[in-house]
Order: structure tokens, then sequence, then C-alpha cells
């Protein structure tokens, strides 16, 4: 696993081609076909060495990278090395393509990120509205509306539509959530706690960080009456 | 006065949610003494109070927290009621059955959330999410539900059919890509 | 200038928890007409930019919003104990060439990417980066991308005309091979 998180650095087949441009210091342009296939080959054999999944994209450069390289040892008439160019082309414009991007992608990230490295006011979200769905309230998205109805459909129609992989929720993460949603608010109904438990697993998760909270003196659960709602506070402000 | 600190607890204030109080500010800023930050926060207060502004720093029970003046409250009233951008849970649910089943019933929008939805469809259309399309040729004639075009605007849809079908929803595949 | 006109406007930007457009502005106070407003939110900017506060006004999204200075960054991220999670560079990737090539289906961000990127668009989708512009006519009429507004607000961005040309980003991407 160790291994998995060092070299899985390459994000796809244009990742590591332009990782091994940069390393040969070539112009991209006039690749070495020759070396930079080798290379691209061997990396992909040091993935497989260590039991890394090679996803289908990397054997499809290696493939291209291949024909390349084997038309270039052929012995040459005219139209061959118009072929090889245009072969070439195939690797060198989704190249610069993807340094065009990645540099784009640089700019935006070195912005004036909001969240990151400005804020906007602190507003409290609850009771300053006035309305009468306060409780819970998310933003309106579609994301939100079609996960909401996925929520719904998995809930009454388990397997009807759609199949489900396992989510694995953990329970640090499920303590830092609940620290989360009593942000801001005194109070907490253990049952809004749950509105949002897509799954079984998740409710369970939820269920043991909420024990795990009450443990550690963080939170502390009530019954303002018997039967009536049980209610999470904070007893210790959160870190 | 040491002015960065001021604006340092300025910034702390305006970017809190909720009132801070000097014993917080002090737990980010260790290296000074609660009797500096308290003296910074008096006089940011003061400052506020004398720049004529259309906000304050007030001093509640809980700490130090920005506010707007009273008087500006009927524009603000306006503009919160105008821009209400956020529903609950259940609301959500309830639209997102009406917008993937509509034309639809109560009656089933009721079998599909296992609740009642009256009070929650009756929010709807006063927020002119939903509208009422027509009626059933069934026993009681039940209303029939369906999106508005105000529902699209909010969602930025050119269309119903720009809705993505739940299968499409699946194949964008897990959130495990998140970091 | 109307003083009293700013000082609605200002508490009405501080109040908001979106950027304010000149426009919500206006229909929130009909008897102004969008060019006072305008003047208004102008003056404002630039009246916040000399005060040297820990917060200005900035242009975002086609509105206005109050917001802190990057400097007072590391406290105020501690004070949050900043649960925003980062984007990843594959995220980021994908946000940009959305961002760039709008609109634009899936298939085509998979092959300017070169991989999967069904799992990075539904992160997208869910921070409200990205949004569904509708369908092209194709066959299995695959699902159009484009960016939010809640993109130009997170990217310091005034609009999508305000991101930095292609031509530009070539001119470094040149640059950067060569060294």
């Amino acid at each position: 696993m160790p291994f998995e998180t060092k070299l899985d650095v390459f994000e796809g087949p244009l990742d590591l081609l332009l990782h091994l441009v940069q390393i040969n210091e070539v112009d991209i342009s006039d690749i070495p076909v020759a070396t930079i296939t080798e290379q691209y080959l061997e990396y992909l054999d040091l993935m497989r060495a260590l039991d890394i999944n090679i996803a289908g994209d990397f054997l499809v450069m290696a493939s291209t990278l291949m024909h390349i390289k084997s038309k270039m040892l052929l012995p040459r008439r005219d139209d061959d090395l118009e072929e090889i160019e245009d072969l070439r082309e195939e690797i060198v414009r989704p190249l610069m393509e993807y340094i065009k991007l990645k540099e784009a992608a640089n700019e935006l990230a070195s912005r004036d990120i909001l969240y990151r490295d400005v804020f906007k006011r602190g507003i409290e979200m609850n009771g300053t509205r006035g309305e009468e769905d306060n409780i819970n309230p998310s933003r309106i998205n579609l994301y939100g509306l079609m996960n909401a109805f996925k929520r719904l459909i998995k809930e009454k129609h388990p397997g009807a539509v759609l199949r489900f992989k396992p989510e694995p929720w953990s329970i640090k993460e499920k303590m830092v959530e609940i620290r989360d949603k009593l942000k801001g608010v005194k109070t907490l109904s253990f049952r809004d706690l749950f509105a949002e438990t897509a799954s079984i697993s998740e409710m369970i998760a939820t269920f043991l960080a909420l024990l795990e909270l009450v443990r550690t003196g963080f939170m502390t659960v009530f019954q303002e009456q018997d039967g009536s709602d049980i209610m999470i506070e904070v007893l210790t402000k959160g870190v | 006065m040491d002015n960065s600190l001021k604006l340092i607890v300025e910034s702390l204030v305006f970017a809190s949610e909720e009132p801070l109080t000097p014993q917080q500010i002090r737990e980010l800023l260790p290296e000074k003494d609660l009797k500096e930050i308290r003296a910074v926060l008096a006089e940011l207060k003061a400052e506020y109070q004398h720049m004529k502004r259309s906000f304050i720093i007030r001093e509640v029970a809980k700490g130090y927290q920005f506010c707007t003046l009273p008087r500006f409250r009927p524009y603000i009233a306006k503009m919160l009621s105008s821009t209400q951008s956020r529903l609950s849970t259940a609301a959500l649910e309830t639209l997102s059955i009406v917008a993937y089943k509509q034309p639809i019933i109560r009656q089933e929008i009721e079998r599909l959330r296992g609740v009642d939805v009256g009070g929650i469809l009756r929010l709807l259309l006063k927020k002119g999410l939903i509208r009422i399309v027509g009626r059933k040729p069934l026993p009681g004639r039940p209303i029939i539900y369906g999106t508005t075009r105000t529902f699209l605007e909010i969602f930025d849809l050119k269309d119903l059919s720009s809705l993505p079908t739940l299968k499409e929803i699946e194949e964008l595949g897990d959130e495990e890509v998140e970091q």
C-alpha cells in the first residue's frame, strides 16, 4: 500500500508522458520516440511489479508509442515519413493541450480563492431567515436535488433501479461531520442527525461517532421529557 | 496601539459565524494577552460607532460581532426573502420527486416519501417551485403537480429533459475520488 | 452622491450571503436607476480599497461582495479550522477544462485529460462549481457541462471573460517546455 501512494503520482498516460519529456529535457515537438517509449514501458513494468492496477488508458498510449517506434525502425519510403509525422502528431497535439490545461489549472489555483485565501463575512444561517423551512437547510443546487431523489429511490425501492457499491463510512469523518453540524447551533435533534444519512452503514457510522463524542465529553444527549425528541448538545467548544 | 493586531482581530470578527469572545481570539493568537485583545475589541467597536457606516460591531452576551444598523432592516429583510436559496432536506426530497415523476399527485409523493407532504407542497407552491398542473380523473379529483419555470431557472436547467437521469448520476461514479 | 443610498447599498452587500449584482439591488430599490446603483457600488468598492481595513469589497460573479484580504488567511483558517476540502490537481485540471472549453461533454474532457473523469465531475457538481447546461444532440444525448456562478465567486472572477486567455497560457506552456 505505501508503494501505491508513492508511485501512483501519474494521473494518466499524458501526465506520465509529460513527466518523461520534462526529465529528459527534450523539445516537445521533437520527442525522441525510442527513448521515451522505452522509459514509458519501464514505468509500466514497475507498476506491474508493484501490483499497481494499470488503467487501460496507459496501455493505449503504450501501443501508440510502440507503433511509432516500430515505424521509425523500418526502412523508409516517402509516405512512411509522412505517416510517422501523423502518428507523432497524435501524441504531440494532446500533450501540448495537456500542458496548456495544466497551466490553466495552475493559474486558477494561484488566484485568491474564497475559503482558502479570502473569506466572506460569517453569516449565522440558523434563525436569521425566519422561514418555516429553516431546519437543516441546504443550498439549492442540482446535485442536491439529484441526490435527494437518488436517496429516496434507494431507501424505498432498494435494488430496483440502481446498484450501489458499499460506501466506506469512517467514524472519524462522521465525528467531524457531527461537530460541523453543531457549529453555530446549540442543539440538534437526534432525528436531524440522521436526516441525510443514505445507508444503514452510514447510519451506523454516524451513531458510533455520536457515542464516541459523548464518551469523550464533547457532547451530551438529553430528552426534555419522556418520549420527546432526543437532543444533542455541545459541551466543550470543539476544536 | 498595535494596528496589525487590530486588523487581525477585525478580520476574525468579520469572518466568524458566531460572536467572538476575547478568549476565543486569544486562543488563536497565543502570543497576545487577553488585556490587549480586549482593548483592541473595544477600540474597534468605538471606531465603527464613529465611522457612520451601515454596520457596527456590537457586543452581545457571547462576544463581539458585526451587524447592520436597525434602520436598514426593511431593505435587508426584503432581500433575504427574495433570495431564499435554501431548502430543508424534506423539501428538497419532495421537490425531487415532483421533478422526476411529474405529473404526480400528492398521494403518490407520500407513498414515495412515506410521510405526509401537505405542508411541504404548500411551501414549494409558495416559493413558485411547483405548480398545479391539473386534476386527475379519480375519486376526489386529486391535484396533479409539476415543476415551474422558476424551478428550471433556479436549478439552471434549460428544460426538463436536461435533468440527469438516475442512470447518468450513477455513471458519474463514486465520490472516492474526493481527497 | 446620495449618501443614504450608499449606506443602504452597503448594508445590502454586507448582509448578503452571495455576491450582489446591481440588478438585484435595483429590484429592491425600484425608485433608483441602475446607473446610480452602479456608481454607488463603484464608489463603495474604491472607499474600502482606501480605508485600509482587513476586508474589502470585491467584484466577483458579476456582483459585489465583502471579503477579507488574503494576508489574514492564516488566522481565519485557524479559526474556521478549515474543514473546506481543497481541490486536488485532478479536480482543478478538470475544472479548468470545463471553464475554458465550455459547453463541453464528458467524453471531450476525458479526451483532453486522457483519463476517466466521472468521479471528478460528480465532485465538482456537488461543490456547485460546474453545472449541467443541457444535452448534446448526439447519440445517447450526452450531458453538456459548464461552470457556475459559484465558480466565479470562488476563483475571484468577475465573469468568464476575465479568465486569462488561452493564448497567454499557450505562451506560458511553451516556456515551461523549454526550460
